[in-house]
C-alpha cells in the first residue's frame, strides 16, 4: 500500500515538473521576436485557416497562429474588442461593421440539398419558401413522393442562416423546422440520414460528400447548379467570401499572414476544403 | 468521524495548524458552486436588466436575434427527455443489478458488473457519435425526421443504465445476508424473495441510485446534441425533433454576443435550477424517509 | 513527569531509563499513595448520563480493577481517566481527576503528555497495518525519539518485558497483523510501555482472547504490578479477583452507572459492605 | 406460468440485451475503427482539418489536461475530505455546509462548468482558451469525485486506530500520515482513476475553455484540443472525418476502459484488504 502511495505521489511530483518546464518555454516564447496570432470567427473558415496558419508556421518559426471557431460575429466582435488579431467571416461585412478591414481568402456558395433517393431535382425560389415556413407540408406538392417534409434549418448565429434568410427574404421566427443543426456536417448527416429531409449547407462541404458516397445531392437555385465550379464563375446567386478581418490596416505580421493567406501558395489548401481559391 | 470538534483544545499546535489548513481547502473546494452561481448570475444581469423574467416562459419562441427569449420548450424537452429515459433505464438497470446478485452464476456477474461498469465509461461523444450515425437513421426510417425526442431518450437511456445498475447493485450488496436467509427458510421462491424483501429493503439505495441517474440525463449535453434535433419546440409526438436546455447552450454559445449570450447564460441558470431542485427533493425525501 | 522526550533526549540520565532491568513482579504490597484521585466525576452522552458521582483513589502501582455488569460506565471511565473521552461525540465529562499534581480536566492541559504517562489497552488488540518493529517505533518517533540504536534497545526491552521477544525477534519485519490474537494484544501492551508510562488504562484486555492467550496476558499484568499502576475493567470475576489489589463495583441504576462499592479486593469479594456487591460477586445477579 | 419463472426470463433476457448492446457497440467501434488506427496515426499530428495525419498532439493536450485537473483536484480533494471526515463532527454547520456544497456540485451539468470556466477561467481570470482554463475547469468537476471517494476510504478506516493513536498520545496529523490515509490509500487512488476518467471524457466543460487549436501544445497557456473535442468536431463540422472520428472514438474508450480497470481493480483490492483487516 505504501508503495502504491509513493508511486501516486511520485506521479504527481514528475507530473507537476513536467508541467513546469513548458511554462519556461512559454516564457522563452515570449521573448522579442515570438508572436503569437490570434484568429477567431466562422467555423467555416476555421478548418482552411487552421491550415494556412500551419503552413504559416513551417514558413515563420518565431510565430503562432491560434484559430479558434466560432461565428462570424463573434470572430468579428473579438476583432473589435481585441480578444483576436484576426477575425474569420464567412460572409461579407454588415453595413453596422465598418471601420474594420475585411479581406477575401477564399469563396464558398451556399447550396440546397436533399437525400439522394428524393425525385425532386428542382425547387423554384417560392416552392423553397413556403416549404420553410411550412405552407408545403408534403413532397407530393412538389412533385415528389407522397412523404412529409423534414426542413432542417441552422442555429441562431451562424452566417449560413442568416445569409439563407436575407436571400429569401425571410424572418427566423416565420421558418417551420423539423431539425436545427450546428454545423455543416451535421446537416449532411441529417439529410443523408433522411430520405425526406431538405437543408441547406456549404456547397463546398457537400459537395466533397457527394463525392465520398454521402446519400445527397445539391439541388439548383435559381436555375444555376450548385458546384464550386459555379461558383467561382459567379453564375451562382448565393455565394459568399470567406474573410479574414482585422481592426485597423494590417502590418507586420497580420499583414504578412493575410498577404499568404491570399496567395497562390496556399490554393491547395483552399481546394483541398472545398472552397473557390481568390483569383490572382 | 469519531473525532468530535467539541475540544478544540485538545489539539496540539501542529494539529491546529493543519486543522486551519484543511479548513481553508474545505472551504475552497465549497467555494467553487457559490462561484459558480455568481458568475452564472453575473454573466447573465446584461439581459435580465432589461428583459423581465418572466419573459424567459412568456414570449412567442426563441429567437434572440429578434429579441425573443422563451427557454419554456427547452425546459420541457429536458424534462421530457430525461424522464423518458429514467422511465426505461429504471427497469433495466435494477433487473441488471438483480441479475448480478440472485440469477447469475458468480463468474458471469463478475463479467456483466464488469461490463457495465466499462459502459459507464464510455465518453457521451462517444454515444452521440453512435446515435448520429446508427440509430438516427434507423428511427428515420421508422418516421423521420429520425433526429427526434424518442432518438434521444434511447441514447439518453444507454448513457444512464450504467449509472442506474451500479448504485442498485451497491444497494443490494447491503441488504443484510439475513433477511436473505429468513426470506428463503419461509419457503418463498426467488421472485417473492426479491419483490417482498429484497426490493423494500434496498429501497433508499435504489432511489438515489434513479436521482442520480436523473441529474445525470439531465445535464447531458454533447449526445443530446448530436442526436435530438435541436428544434424549439413543445414536441406533439415521439418522433418531433426537440432542444434541450443543454443543447441550447452547447449549439449557441460559440456564436453568441451581448444579449443572446447572456440569454444562453439565463438558460444556464435555469438548468441549475432544475438540478438543484431535484437534488433538494431527493433530500428532502431522504429525510423524510429517515425519519418513518 | 512532564519531560518531554525532545529533553530526555539530550539528558543522557533519562536515557538510562530506557535500559530497563528484567520486568519482575512488583511488591505483593503496594504503596498505598493515591497516583490519581477522582472526584464526583459525571460523565454525559448528550441528554443521557452514563457515569454520576463517581469518586475513588487508585494507588499507585496497584492493580485496581473495574467490575460490573456491561453498560454500567467502566468504560467511559478508563476514558476519562486519559481523556479519550473528548474524541466521544457528544461525551461532557464533570468532576475533578487529579493526576499526581495535575487536573486532568483542564483544557489547556496538553493531552499528548498526559496520554504518554497514562497508556491504554483496548479490548481488541489493536496493531497497526505496520510491521512488529515500526508498531512500536512509530509512537516513540511520533514523541521524539529520533535515534536508531535508541529506538532499536527499548522495542526489544519491551518485547522482551511482554515476553514476545522470543517469538518475534525473527520477524520484527513483518505485519503486526500476521500475530495471533494474544501475541497482537501483548504488542500493544509493549507499544504502550515504550513510551514509560506511570499508568495503564486496560478495557478487558484478555476477553477477546482465547483462554491460553488469556492466561499468559494475565501473568504479564500480574508482573506488571509495583512497576506499573494498573486500572482494569473486567468482566471475569475470578480474574479480578486472582489478580487485583483494588476492586470497585459499579451497577446501573435508574440507568445510570453509579460506583457502588470500593475497597481492598480481598474486601469486595469476601466481605462486601452492600448487599448488590455481595450477589454480584456470588453470582446472583449481574 | 409462474411470476418467479416470468421474472427469471426477464431478468436474464435484460442481462442479454444489455451485454449484447455493449458487445455491438464494442465490435462496431472496432471494426469502424482499426482501419486507421495505426502508430502513425498515434504519433503524427493531424493534418487536413483531421481527416488525414494523426492525433499525437491531441492526445498529448488531453493529458496535460487530466492532468492539470488533477494536480489541482486531488490535494484540494484530498484536504477536504480529510477535514469533513477527521476534523469535523458530522453534526457541525461548517462540515455540514461543506457536504452539502459538494452534492450541488456534484450533480451540476458539465454544460454549466463550461459556461463558468469561460466566464471566471478564460475571462475574469484572464487565461484565454488554454489548457490551463480547461484543466481548472475539469479540476472543479472532477473534486466532488475524489472528495466521495476519498471520504468513504477514510471513513472505512477503523475508528480503533483513531482511539489507539490517541491513546498513545500521537498527533492527529501523525495518525493521519502514518495510519489512516495508508489504509484508505485504494479506495484514493481508485478514486484518482474516476476523476481521471470522467476528466478525459469531457466534451462539453472543454469546448468552451481550452478550445480548437490541434498544435502540438507548447505551454499550458496554450490553447489545446481534447480527445473527445476532437472526435465531436470530426463527427459533426469535417465533411469526410467519420474515419477519424471513428479511430479517435476507439483510442478514447480503449484509454478509458484501460483507466477505469485500474480503478475497479483498485477498488477491490481495497474491499479484499478490508475483509483481512476485520
Amino acid at each position: 500500500m505504501k508503495k502504491l502511495v509513493t508511486l501516486v505521489l511520485l506521479l504527481v511530483i514528475v507530473g507537476a515538473t513536467w508541467l513546469f518546464i513548458p511554462k519556461k518555454a512559454e516564457q522563452a516564447s515570449n521573448k522579442p521576436g515570438m508572436e503569437r496570432l490570434v484568429l477567431t470567427g466562422s467555423s467555416t473558415v476555421a478548418p482552411l485557416a487552421a491550415e494556412i496558419g500551419r503552413r504559416f508556421e513551417a514558413l515563420h518559426s518565431n510565430v503562432r497562429v491560434d484559430v479558434q471557431t466560432g461565428g462570424s460575429s463573434r470572430g468579428i466582435n473579438d476583432v473589435r474588442s481585441g480578444l483576436a488579431d484576426i477575425g474569420m467571416a464567412s460572409r461579407a461585412l454588415k453595413e453596422n461593421e465598418s471601420g474594420l478591414f475585411s479581406f477575401t481568402i477564399a469563396t464558398d456558395g451556399i447550396g440546397m440539398i436533399v437525400n439522394r433517393a428524393n425525385p425532386v431535382t428542382a425547387l423554384d425560389r417560392q416552392q423553397i419558401i413556403d416549404i420553410y415556413t411550412g405552407k408545403i407540408t408534403d413532397w407530393q406538392a412538389v412533385g415528389g413522393n407522397a412523404d412529409p417534409i423534414t426542413v432542417v434549418n441552422k442555429a441562431e448565429g451562424h452566417s449560413t442562416l442568416e445569409l439563407f434568410l436575407h436571400h429569401f427574404d425571410l424572418q427566423n421566427s416565420a421558418v417551420k423546422a423539423h431539425v436545427i443543426i450546428g454545423d455543416n456536417q451535421q446537416g449532411i448527416k441529417t439529410v443523408a440520414g433522411n430520405p425526406d429531409a431538405i437543408g441547406y449547407v456549404s456547397i463546398g462541404s457537400a459537395e466533397y460528400e457527394a463525392q465520398h458516397d454521402a446519400a445527397i445531392k445539391l439541388l439548383p437555385l435559381d436555375g444555376v447548379a450548385a458546384s464550386v465550379e459555379n461558383v467561382q464563375n459567379g453564375a451562382f446567386p448565393l455565394a459568399r467570401p470567406l474573410n479574414l478581418v482585422t481592426r485597423s490596416e494590417p502590418a507586420g505580421i497580420i499583414k504578412a499572414f493575410i498577404e499568404f493567406a491570399r496567395s497562390r501558395q496556399v490554393d491547395d489548401l483552399v481546394m483541398a476544403q472545398y472552397f473557390v481559391p481568390v483569383a490572382h | 468521524m469519531i473525532w468530535s470538534w467539541h475540544n478544540i483544545l485538545s489539539l496540539s499546535r501542529t494539529d491546529s495548524i493543519l486543522a486551519a489548513l484543511l479548513r481553508l481547502c474545505a472551504l475552497l473546494s465549497a467555494a467553487i458552486v457559490i462561484l459558480i452561481l455568481l458568475f452564472l448570475i453575473s454573466e447573465s444581469w446584461p439581459v435580465l436588466q432589461h428583459v423581465p423574467l418572466s419573459r424567459f416562459i412568456s414570449d412567442a419562441s426563441w429567437h434572440p436575434a429578434q429579441g425573443l427569449y422563451n427557454i419554456a420548450p427547452m425546459l420541457g424537452a429536458t424534462l421530457l427527455s430525461s424522464l423518458g429515459a429514467v422511465l426505461l433505464a429504471t427497469p433495466l438497470g435494477i433487473a441488471s443489478a438483480l441479475f448480478c446478485h440472485y440469477y447469475a452464476p458468480t463468474a458471469l456477474a463478475i463479467w456483466h458488473r464488469r461490463t457495465i461498469a466499462l459502459l459507464a465509461g464510455i465518453p457521451s461523444v462517444v454515444y452521440g457519435f453512435w446515435g448520429l450515425t446508427t440509430l438516427a437513421p434507423l428511427i428515420g426510417r421508422l418516421h423521420p425526421p429520425g433526429v427526434s425526442l424518442l432518438t434521444g431518450i434511447v441514447v439518453l437511456t444507454m448513457m444512464i443504465l450504467p449509472t442506474v445498475a451500479l448504485t442498485v447493485d451497491a444497494a443490494l450488496a447491503g441488504v443484510p445476508a439475513a433477511y436473505l436467509r429468513g426470506a428463503a427458510a419461509l419457503g418463498l421462491t426467488r421472485w417473492s424473495m426479491i419483490n417482498g424483501v429484497v426490493l423494500p429493503a434496498a429501497r433508499s439505495g435504489i432511489a438515489s441510485g434513479i436521482m442520480l441517474a436523473a441529474v445525470r440525463a439531465i445535464g447531458e449535453t454533447m449526445a443530446i446534441l448530436m442526436v435530438a434535433g435541436n428544434v424549439v419546440q413543445y414536441p406533439d409526438s415521439l418522433f418531433a425533433s426537440v432542444r434541450t436546455l443543454t443543447a441550447n447552450i452547447a449549439l449557441e454559445m460559440a456564436y453568441a454576443m451581448g444579449d443572446h449570450r447572456a440569454a444562453l447564460f439565463v438558460t444556464g441558470l435555469a438548468l441549475l435550477a432544475m438540478v438543484l431542485l431535484l437534488v433538494g427533493f431527493a433530500e428532502f425525501f431522504k429525510q423524510d424517509a429517515a425519519h418513518v | 513527569m512532564k519531560v518531554s522526550m525532545d529533553d530526555t533526549d539530550k539528558n543522557s540520565e533519562a536515557q538510562q531509563s530506557y535500559t530497563l532491568g528484567p520486568l519482575q513482579s512488583g511488591p505483593h504490597c503496594c504503596d498505598p499513595r493515591p497516583l490519581i484521585s477522582v472526584t464526583d466525576l459525571s460523565l454525559h452522552y448528550g441528554a443521557k448520563t452514563a457515569l454520576e458521582n463517581v469518586s475513588l483513589d487508585i494507588y499507585q502501582g496497584c492493580i485496581t480493577a473495574l467490575i460490573g455488569p456491561s453498560g454500567c460506565g467502566k468504560t467511559s471511565f478508563l476514558s476519562a481517566l486519559n481523556r479519550l473521552t473528548d474524541m466521544l461525540p457528544g461525551c461532557h465529562v464533570s468532576g475533578r481527576i487529579r493526576f499526581n499534581d495535575l487536573d486532568v480536566c483542564d483544557p489547556d492541559l496538553d493531552v499528548r503528555l498526559l496520554r504518554r504517562d497514562i497508556g491504554m489497552i483496548f479490548q481488541k488488540p489493536v496493531p497497526f497495518p505496520l510491521s512488529v518493529r515500526r508498531n512500536i517505533e512509530l509512537p516513540l518517533r511520533e514523541h521524539g525519539m529520533r535515534r536508531q540504536a535508541e529506538i532499536d534497545a527499548v522495542v526489544q526491552q519491551v518485547l522482551q518485558d511482554v515476553g514476545l521477544w522470543d517469538e518475534v525477534k525473527d520477524r520484527l519485519n513483518s505485519p503486526a497483523q500476521a500475530l495471533s490474537g494474544g501475541q497482537q494484544q501483548r504488542l500493544c501492551i509493549a507499544r504502550a510501555l515504550a513510551l514509560q508510562p506511570k499508568v495503564l488504562l486496560m478495557d478487558e484486555p484478555c476477553s477477546a482472547l482465547d483462554p491460553i492467550a488469556s492466561g499468559v496476558v494475565e501473568d504479564l499484568i500480574l508482573r506488571l504490578q509495583g512497576r506499573y499502576t494498573v486500572v482494569i475493567v473486567t468482566h471475569n470475576l475470578a480474574q479480578a479477583r486472582r489478580i487485583a489489589n483494588y476492586a470497585g463495583f459499579l451497577w446501573m441504576r435508574e440507568r445510570t452507572g453509579r460506583l457502588i462499592e470500593f475497597g481492598q479486593c480481598r474486601q469486595i469479594f469476601e466481605a462486601p459492605a452492600h448487599a448488590l456487591t455481595a450477589s454480584y460477586v456470588n453470582g446472583e445477579r449481574g | 406460468m409462474s411470476k418467479d419463472f416470468l421474472a427469471t426470463v426477464m431478468i436474464w433476457l435484460t442481462a442479454l440485451l444489455i451485454s449484447g448492446f455493449f458487445l455491438y457497440l464494442l465490435t462496431d467501434m472496432l471494426i469502424h475503427g482499426l482501419d486507421r488506427l495505426s502508430w502513425a496515426y498515434l504519433l503524427d499530428a493531424p493534418l487536413d482539418a483531421g481527416r488525414s495525419g494523426g492525433i499525437a498532439p491531441i492526445v498529448t493536450a488531453t493529458a496535460i489536461l487530466v492532468l492539470i485537473a488533477i494536480i489541482v483536484a486531488a490535494p484540494l480533494g484530498l484536504a477536504t475530505a480529510v477535514l469533513l471526515t477527521e476534523f469535523t463532527r458530522q453534526k457541525s454547520h461548517f462540515g455540514r455546509f461543506v457536504e452539502r456544497s459538494l452534492d450541488v456540485l456534484a450533480s451540476v451539468p458539465s454544460i454549466i462548468f463550461g459556461l463558468f470556466g469561460n466566464a471566471f477561467f478564460c475571462l475574469f481570470l484572464g487565461l484565454g482558451f488554454s489548457l490551463l482554463s480547461g484543466g481548472l475547469t475539469l479540476a472543479c468537476m472532477a473534486l466532488p469525485i475524489l472528495i466521495r471517494s476519498a471520504v468513504e476510504g477514510l471513513r472505512s478506516a477503523p475508528d480503533e486506530y483513531r482511539l489507539a493513536a490517541a491513546a498513545l498520545g500521537m498527533t492527529r496529523g501523525a495518525a493521519l500520515l502514518h495510519l489512516l490515509l495508508p489504509t484508505a490509500a485504494p479506495a484514493l487512488a481508485a478514486g484518482l482513476m474516476l476523476g481521471i476518467g470522467r476528466a478525459g471524457a469531457e466534451t462539453a466543460a472543454l469546448i468552451f475553455t481550452s478550445g480548437y487549436v490541434d498544435r502540438m501544445p507548447e505551454s499550458w497557456f496554450d490553447s489545446g484540443r481534447a480527445l473527445s473535442v476532437h472526435i465531436y468536431d470530426l463527427a459533426m463540422n469535417v465533411p469526410g472525418g467519420d474515419a477519424s472520428a471513428h479511430a479517435a472514438a476507439l483510442v478514447l474508450v480503449l484509454l478509458l476502459f484501460t483507466i477505469n480497470s485500474i480503478a475497479m481493480g483498485l477498488t477491490r483490492r481495497w474491499q479484499r484488504g478490508r475483509i483481512h483487516s476485520l
